[in-house]
């Protein structure tokens, strides 16, 4: 039976970071980068309690990703707010064409 | 950990309690008495002077609270976290006066209450930052710092740029915060620990993957970086503070760069300490070089900034640009690894906030009136405002470094600190960087004075209050520029962080 | 004596420009009048310590031996775990290197008071910094406290970035900025080497010892610490580096060739006064510092660098007098003039005997005096013709033979003729220059100084003075009283010093024989250190 | 009479021409009859001079000094003892070249009441011939070499004010910028010189430079250096006596009033040099008289060749100068050294006598110079004419003048001198010049003075000058007699001047390093004055009568071709000219002196100083602010930058720091998504720097 390890979830994480990190860098709809933030705080939460699991260090990790979930909900409202916002203003939420701040 | 323990830790935390109450208290206010959104200022001011004298009366009082194990806690309060606190406190009333004056915050009158909760957010979130010894409240705090001022960038929810710079902002910071957990997460992982005292033991005298401390390091380092806007994670930096409402740019300039440096330099300091000898240098473990880090950073930091900046038109993206570079200088005081350093830093930042406010100011006043904040449309207004010309003046011959000015003096201590620690090419860098900022600062007072212009131009006043604010900023500046123990005393008491 | 002398000196114009800030913008001539008071003060002032100064007193070195000591705590910080203390003191004093320098602030800045009377515009501003200014130039000759002395240094440069940008001409804002610029990089290099002798030198205060910015005890080879970087006990120290970097930045403001490019520039846009003030005073600045600083703390150094400091002061001297002939604008002629004037004390300093530096003093004082009347004379000319061509010129000297008169005699004196005072500095340079056989052949081909010194300056009164009248300039006004009293006191100076220099040579002679003394036996010393 | 007494005098002849400078400039304007006062001071001062010269002549046998500390800096390290003192000698020397310039001052001071009457700037005039005359008592007095050069260079201004007195005319300021610059080259010279005894001797007084050099003391212990030390001394007297090369300026310095050429181009500041010479005759080694003597012999060779064919009046006085004070250089370099002096003070009269002659025929010809419009002015000047013509035989070396006694002796010196060293050019030179001398002077004459009037309209208008120009003429011409100097009209050296007033000089070289006849016998080295060998007087003896004879016999030639020429008209000029046109024009033009300097140096200078001046803006500038390559190289760049950044400062670390900027600026795109990029490539970067640690 195949036993599942640590190693498998740092795997999942990395696999999820690097996704994440990838959408915030190609997607164009600001939804979908901030989809790919998500991503990147969630890569992070199985990391704490993957290591809480196997890392024999108590409750913590768990925790840690509780607080984080939260924080990553409230991110996320206030960064639609924005969102809706600049569609309110321009009607585009394109990343790649909102750059009137530059050199 | 039980409640009692937790109930006496919370004098530790009084100030924050005080921020926390001033909060509530706005945002109840605001609700109750909604025809009276001019007291909200006032109240926050209360508030904060509380809170001054909290602060104040924590110094020389150090220690730890909420432990969690042993020796360390959630929370550490000593003297380098309340000085850091003062700093903060010092821009919060400054940065209240601007907006109780700023024609930008005007334009959104109905949701002044929205304005000083946010405010207060910002205040709780670098309090929480200065004296977090764990790397989740350290987090978090920052987490809070950030979104408070997400919003506040995009107060102005109709002009194009605020939005935008509230975009970018936002998502810049999420990626960088998000890169800090999944360092913070691997830390976790490798020392079971979140605590820096603890992960500080746990390191000691241990075999490490270093590679993998590297990175993690690294990425906690993009997050810390982000915050004070170090190159190369910088970018967000000039877009955020052209687009955003004049008095939140100066605030994010100086209060959130000085929670930003406490952290960074806690996290340098604590985590990876391993002795202070009787000169005050540190020795750092051998697990990550981070004086090699840091010294690059500075350079690219403070070479960047400069020499963007010498291409900027709009004065406000200037200033940005400079205080990249500002905060290149300060890393050098990092980069030499001692209580010297750090001291330097200190110094540096008194005068920092003192005259990147007082600049800020001037440009607010006159934004205000001539609705620009394009460095051409400054030519010739050295006679339509004669006091305002000489104060701004004074700001950036401080920021350039001349005596006599705080600026000099805090150039002084950072290269005073540079040569005792052999470092000395990286002073000439930084020197030579200095001859450089001249060009752009000295295009502002060539705009305002050297050029003469055929139209006329409208006078521009300056309140009392605005006035008073403007010497309260400009007298000190010069005072400590000839007379700076008090600085360096000031500085020198705060300068040990609690541990070493 | 009680009386703070040298502080009233100093920070009177500050008294003065606050003051003013407080005026209203209309009271035009009560500004000026006050500018006018308080640098005449200045003169009294200076003229009351020459006479209570004890030219037997050498100065130099040892506090005991300076005048008018003031010195206290200003900035004092105890108890630093790590680093010790920091001390700076308010540290005053005047010998013989540094008093005629004084007296030739106050009578040039007095000079450039009067010659300011005809600012015209944003007068406040103009006086307020024109006080500051001079401040910062007293405040360098008297400070023996290398960290007051930098404050002072940096202080004259807004003022004067202001001055010229301001009230410049055409191209003032190219002008000032290449001031500014010029002189910000010469002041980072002295700010680090500062720094660098800050840690090398360690003072007894109160029984610890504790790091200094006191200049003297930068010159007592007890006071360096093992391990300072430009302490000469450290086997590894940078102090050839350090040297090379402080000449540098003193070299600027001489300004020694290949540094000099601002200063044509500066004084071409520069109003008159402050043509005056900045080469008349200025330029002395940097052959000052390094009279008092480079040589008496880097005696080892400045004797093996003596050649290329020589060689230095010979490619101003010839450098800049072939300049000075290619010029067409009268003001730039003048400008490259200074160039090689300032060459002379370059060689004399270079000659580290007491003849040589005696001359560079006295050449300094001496410069300062004849390029004060030399700008004031292009500025009488500007304010009636408007123009500074030389070729515009012609037969002045018809329409107006007194102001001609005053004109030969500055001219003269700037040719080094003897009876007026350029003469026996020049002699004084060449003969110590001369006595030492390591640079004696650049000495020999300076003197062809003399000669081109003749050639550009005769051209100079012959275009401009001589020949025939030419017809747009019909009506042209001699001297009013204004300009008679610059130029009387100036060229009483130059007639008083050429036929008597006795009494200068006097005043500064046992604190340059202090000097020299000092540094031949300290260069042994230290050369015995055994880092060389 | 007392020593002290004796000095005070002295101090009051050199100082009260001062006064009158003083007083006559500053009142100048607002006096008009001020000149008077400088006039009568100059009396006091000429009776003071001649109260000294007989008392000192008559009385004391010693050498009279005074001094006093001018600047004292006492004992100082490395340097010893540094004090200069001023101070003033009196000896046979300086008493009698006193007499002399005061004497000259006087006569000038008068002439010019006349002269210049009606000038503008009259006043002014007086004041300069003050100046001159106190400066040139300066380097009478004095008794150090430091002050002979302060005084040196006060008759130098003197002369530049005093040629550029006309400064509205373009020639006449040349002219003065000419004098005072050729002088300073000299100058240069003598400082060097100046420098290298002051820095052997520490100190600059002669007398006690003289007795170190004799204790065997010599600049930096080599007798070669003695030598270039008197050369570089020799060369002040170059460039102020006007020798050949650097006598260019003496021609054009006639530009000024001609009283003025008479003082000082003449008569006294010229013959500073050979003042010099015989000042510090005691240190010249034989090498730097060999070269002294050579300048000399060129000096008197070259310009006396140009006055043949020049048609100026006072350019051919000016080159006959040039060519006198060459032979008493000359007189000195080969050891004549009493001749020389006293062809000094002879020359001084009559060539006075001559420039205010030849201003008093401009004066009355209403300031026409040009010889070719003049003629028979005779008649009309007759005593203008008949001093003139005394002069110029004076001049000639004719019988019973003063100059017959002069020049004689210096021709038996150079011819002694070459019989006892082989050196046959200078008595060549020396015969050939008295030809020369004497054939343009009487050129001069015929044509000025005989002859019919050439210019018809302005010699209707001649008339004799006024009393009180012609009594100067009168006086000099009287003086150019031999009888105020000797009884015996054939040999000078039975005069009192000679054998009582100018004696053989001390020589204080060492003995290995002069001629052989230099070194004294033990005999006469003693008591005597004399210092040279027996040999040496032998050889005087000898070539005392053929020297006489052949003088003779040149000047006689040189005026009998004068007046075959233009008097009896028996050769015809122009056709001459014509056939030997290249050596005519080689003298018309003064051997293309200035030509060649203009093209070379005076050129070079210009051309160097344009060079550098350009380099300087360009270059010097450039490498700081951004030469010119690069501004095309960063063109794109520039003309943003220029106007953002400090508004046409083009600067080359501008550039770079701009550049680097911009650089800078590609980043800030303005798009999220490529800051954060941005910031994972750095990130991996500062992973891969670090990861080896």
């Amino acid at each position: 039976m195949l036993s599942v390890g640590l190693t498998h979830f740092l795997v999942i994480s990395v696999v999820l970071f690097s996704l994440g990190i990838y959408a915030v860098i190609t997607r164009k709809n600001a939804v979908m980068v901030l989809m790919g933030i998500e991503l990147i705080l969630n890569s992070a939460n199985i990391n704490f309690v993957a290591f809480a699991r196997y890392g024999d260090f108590g409750l913590q990790g768990q925790i840690i990703a509780l607080f984080v979930i939260v924080l990553a909900a409230a991110e996320a409202a206030i960064a639609l707010a924005i969102v809706l916002n600049i569609y309110k203003t321009i009607s585009n939420i394109n990343v790649d064409e909102i750059d009137t701040l530059r050199d | 950990m039980n409640l009692e323990h937790i109930i006496s830790d919370l004098v530790f935390v009084k100030p924050e309690l005080a921020i926390s109450v001033t909060l509530v208290l706005i945002v109840l206010v605001d609700l109750i008495f909604k025809e009276h959104k001019k007291v909200l200022p006032y109240i926050s001011i209360l508030g904060l002077l509380f809170t001054t004298i909290f602060v104040i009366e924590q110094f020389d009082i150090s220690g730890h609270a909420f432990k969690t194990s042993a020796g360390a806690g959630l929370v550490t309060v000593d003297n380098f976290g309340s000085f850091f606190k003062i700093i903060v406190l010092f821009a919060s009333f400054v940065v209240i006066f601007f907006s109780i004056n700023s024609s930008e915050i005007e334009l959104v009158k109905d949701r002044h209450g929205e304005y000083y909760t946010l405010l207060f957010g910002m205040i709780l979130g670098m309090f929480m930052m200065s004296s977090s010894a764990d790397l989740i409240v350290l987090y978090l705090s920052i987490e809070l710092l950030s979104l408070s001022s997400y919003i506040l960038v995009g107060m102005l929810k109709d002009t194009i740029r605020n939005s935008e710079a509230s975009l970018k902002y936002v998502i810049y910071g999420g990626v960088s915060s998000g890169i800090m957990l999944f360092g913070i997460s691997l830390i976790y992982g490798i020392t079971g620990s979140t605590n820096l005292y603890d992960i500080n033991t746990i390191i000691q005298g241990q075999n490490f993957p270093f590679l993998i401390f590297l990175l993690s390091g690294l990425f906690v380092l993009v997050g810390l970086g982000f915050k004070i806007s170090a190159a190369p994670f910088h970018f967000w930096t000039p877009d955020v503070y052209e687009g955003a409402p004049i008095p939140i740019t100066a605030y994010l300039s100086v209060a959130s760069k000085a929670a930003g440096f406490v952290v960074l330099i806690r996290f340098v300091k604590i985590t990876f300490i391993d002795g202070v000898d009787e000169h005050g240098n540190w020795q750092l473990l051998s697990i990550i070089d981070w004086q090699s880090i840091i010294i690059l950073l500075s350079i690219l930091t403070m070479t960047l900034g400069n020499f963007a900046a010498l291409w900027q038109d709009n004065l406000k993206r200037m200033l940005a640009y400079s205080t990249i570079a500002h905060a290149g200088y300060m890393l050098l005081g990092l980069a030499v690894m001692s209580e010297e350093g750090i001291m330097a830093i200190m110094v540096y930042f008194i005068a920092y906030a003192l005259m990147n406010l007082g600049a800020f100011l001037v440009v607010m006043i006159v934004a205000n009136k001539i609705g620009s904040e394009e460095i051409d449309d400054y030519k010739g207004l050295g006679k339509s405002m004669p006091f305002l010309g000489i104060l701004l003046a004074i700001f950036l011959v401080s920021l350039i470094g001349v005596p006599p000015t705080a600026g000099f003096i805090a150039k002084v201590m950072l290269f005073i600190s540079l040569v005792d620690a052999n470092l000395i090419t990286l002073a000439i860098i930084a020197l030579l960087n200095t001859v450089v900022s001249l060009y752009y600062y000295i295009r502002v007072l060539k705009n305002l004075y050297l050029i003469k212009v055929e139209e006329e131009k409208p006078d521009i006043p300056v309140s009392f209050a605005n006035g008073i604010l403007l010497v309260i900023l400009a007298a000190p500046i010069l005072i400590f520029g000839i007379y700076f123990t008090p600085i360096i005393n000031f500085a020198k008491e705060s300068a040990t962080i609690l541990g070493f | 004596m009680d009386f703070p002398i040298l502080t009233f000196l100093t920070f009177l114009p500050i008294l003065g420009m606050v003051i003013i800030m407080a005026m209203r913008k209309e009271q035009v001539t009560a500004i000026k009048s006050l500018t006018l008071v308080i640098t005449g003060i200045q003169v009294l002032l200076a003229i009351i310590l020459l006479a209570n100064y004890d030219s037997s007193l050498g100065g130099v070195y040892e506090q005991a031996s300076f005048q008018f000591v003031e010195k206290f705590r200003w900035i004092d910080i105890d108890n630093f775990s790590w680093i010790g203390k920091i001390k700076v003191d308010y540290f005053l004093g005047v010998d013989g290197i540094s008093v005629p320098l004084v007296l030739l602030t106050t009578i040039v800045t007095f000079v450039a008071a009067i010659s300011s009377w005809t600012i015209s515009s944003s007068i406040k501003g103009y006086f307020s910094l024109f006080l500051l200014l001079d401040t910062g130039m007293m405040g360098v000759f008297v400070s023996l406290d290398f960290f007051l002395f930098f404050i002072f240094w940096e202080l004259m440069l807004l003022p004067m970035y202001f001055l010229i940008g301001i009230w410049g001409g055409p191209r003032r804002e190219y002008a000032a900025i290449k001031f500014f610029l010029y002189t910000l990089l010469g002041s980072i290099f002295l700010l680090i080497v500062m720094i660098g002798l800050y840690f090398s030198t360690q003072e007894t205060i109160d029984g610890t010892k504790t790091f200094t910015f006191n200049l003297l005890a930068m010159m007592n080879a007890d006071n360096f610490t093992s391990d300072g970087i430009l302490s000469p006990l450290n086997p590894n120290n940078l102090r050839m580096i350090a040297y090379i970097a402080l000449f540098a930045g003193f070299a600027i403001k001489i300004p020694m060739f290949p540094f000099h490019t601002w200063l044509p520039d500066a004084h071409v846009e520069a109003p008159t006064p402050i043509s005056v003030i900045l080469a008349g005073i200025l330029l002395k600045m940097g052959t000052y510092a390094i009279l008092r600083i480079s040589f008496p703390v880097f005696p080892e150094i400045t004797k093996q660098l003596v050649w290329y400091i020589a060689l230095f002061g010979m490619v101003n001297i010839i450098y800049g007098a072939f300049c000075a002939m290619a010029q067409r604008d009268f003001k730039k002629l003048i400008a490259y003039s200074s160039v090689s004037h300032m060459g002379y004390v370059l060689l004399g300093m270079a000659a580290l005997n007491t003849m040589g530096i005696s001359g560079a003093i006295f050449q300094m004082f001496n410069h300062g005096i004849i390029t004060s009347a030399l700008f004031i004379i292009v500025g009488v000319i500007y304010d009636r013709t408007h123009t500074r061509m030389l070729d515009d010129f012609g037969g002045l000297g018809v329409k107006m033979p007194v102001y001609t008169g005053f004109v030969t005699v500055a001219f003269f004196a700037a040719i080094g003729l003897p009876g007026l005072n350029g003469f026996i500095s020049e002699a004084f340079v060449f003969l110590g220059a001369f006595g030492v056989s390591l640079i004696r052949l650049i000495t020999v081909i300076s003197t062809l100084g003399i000669l081109l010194g003749a050639g550009y300056m005769l051209w100079t009164l012959q275009r401009v003075y001589l020949g025939k009248l030419n017809e747009k300039w019909a009506d042209l006004k001699d001297l009013d009283l204004r300009e008679y009293a610059m130029f009387v006191p100036l060229s009483i100076i130059m007639i008083f010093f050429g036929v008597y220099p006795a009494p200068m040579l006097n005043l500064m002679n046992s604190s340059v024989n202090t000097m020299v003394q000092f540094l031949d036996e300290v260069r042994v010393f230290y050369t015995s250190l055994g880092s060389f | 009479m007392t020593e002290s007494l004796m000095i005070n005098i002295a101090i009051a002849v050199l100082f009260l021409p001062l006064l009158g400078f003083v007083v006559t400039l500053l009142l100048g304007s607002k006096v008009k009859q001020i000149y008077l006062f400088e006039n009568i001071i100059l009396i006091f001062s000429l009776i003071g001079a001649i109260i000294l010269a007989f008392f000192k002549l008559s009385s004391f046998d010693n050498t009279i000094t005074a001094e006093f500390v001018w600047i004292d800096l006492g004992n100082t390290p490395l340097m010893g003892d540094i004090k200069i003192t001023l101070g003033i000698i009196l000896d046979n020397i300086s008493v009698l070249m006193i007499v002399v310039v005061m004497l000259i001052s006087s006569l000038v001071h008068i002439f010019s009441i006349e002269y210049m009457r009606g000038d503008p700037r009259y006043n002014r005039y007086f004041a300069y011939l003050g100046l001159f005359t106190f400066s040139m008592s300066g380097i009478v007095f004095t008794h150090n070499i430091l002050m002979m050069y302060i005084f040196w260079e006060l008759v130098g201004v003197s002369s530049y004010l005093l040629i550029g007195f006309w400064f509205e005319k373009k020639s006449a300021s040349d002219a003065a910028k000419k004098a005072f610059i050729v002088n300073r080259i000299g100058d240069i010279g003598m400082f060097i010189g100046i420098l290298i005894l002051y820095t052997t001797y520490h100190t600059f007084t002669l007398e006690e430079i003289f007795s170190q050099i004799s204790q065997g003391v010599l600049p930096f212990n080599n007798d070669a250096w003695l030598t270039i030390a008197g050369i570089l001394l020799f060369a002040g007297a170059i460039g102020k006596s006007a020798q050949v090369p650097l006598h260019v300026w003496l021609p054009d310095a006639m530009e000024g009033p001609t009283p003025v050429s008479a003082l000082i181009h003449a008569a006294t500041m010229v013959a500073a040099g050979v003042y010099l010479v015989v000042r510090i005759f005691g240190i010249f080694t034989a090498d730097a008289m060999l070269f002294i003597a050579f300048i000399g012999a060129l000096s008197a060779l070259i310009p006396a060749t140009i006055a043949l064919t020049q048609n100026d009046i006072k350019r051919v006085l000016a080159y006959s100068t040039v060519s006198q004070l060459g032979y008493m250089i000359m007189a000195l370099g080969v050891g004549a050294y009493a001749f020389a002096f006293f062809h000094l003070i002879t020359h001084a009269f009559f060539k006075a006598c001559l420039f205010l002659g030849s201003g008093s025929v401009i004066h009355g010809m209403h300031h026409e110079q040009d010889i070719r419009n003049m003629g028979g002015l005779k008649n009309k000047m007759p005593l203008t004419y008949y001093t003139f013509l005394i002069s110029s035989l004076a001049i000639s070396g004719v019988p019973l003048t003063s100059g017959f006694l002069s020049k004689d002796g210096i021709l038996a010196g150079s011819f002694a001198f070459a019989n006892l060293t082989g050196h046959w050019l200078f008595p060549l030179v020396g015969f050939f010049v008295a030809m020369l001398t004497a054939f343009y002077m009487f050129r001069l004459v015929l044509l000025t003075f005989h002859g019919e009037p050439k210019d018809r309209e302005k010699y209707e208008h001649v008339h004799e000058s006024k009393f009180i120009m012609t009594i100067p003429l009168v006086i000099l011409a009287v003086l150019s007699f031999f009888f105020w100097y000797t009884p015996n009209p054939i040999d000078p050296g039975k005069g009192w001047v000679l054998s009582e007033w100018i004696t053989a000089p001390e020589l204080y070289t060492p003995e290995n390093t002069r001629y052989e006849f230099m070194i004294p016998d033990e005999v006469v080295a003693v008591d005597s004055k004399v210092m040279f060998s027996k040999m040496y007087d032998e050889a005087m003896h000898t070539a005392h009568y053929p020297a006489m004879i052949l003088s003779l016999i040149m000047a006689g030639a040189g005026i009998l071709l004068a007046f075959m020429f233009y008097y009896w008209n028996k050769v015809n000029v122009s056709e001459l000219v014509e056939k030997y046109k290249k050596l005519y024009n080689w003298s018309m033009n003064k051997w293309y002196f200035d030509e060649f300097y203009d093209k070379t140096f005076v050129a070079g200078t210009l051309a160097l100083s344009r060079f550098l001046g350009k380099f300087d803006l360009k270059i010097i500038d450039g490498i700081v602010d951004g030469s010119a390559y690069i501004t095309k190289g960063f063109s794109f760049f520039i003309g943003k930058f220029d106007n953002v950044v400090i508004d046409g400062l083009v600067n080359f670390f501008a550039y770079l720091s701009g550049f680097i900027g911009l650089i800078f600026r590609r980043f800030q795109t303005g798009r999220v998504q490529t800051y954060l990029v941005f910031v994972l490539v750095s990130l991996v970067i500062l992973l891969f720097i670090f990861k080896s640690f």
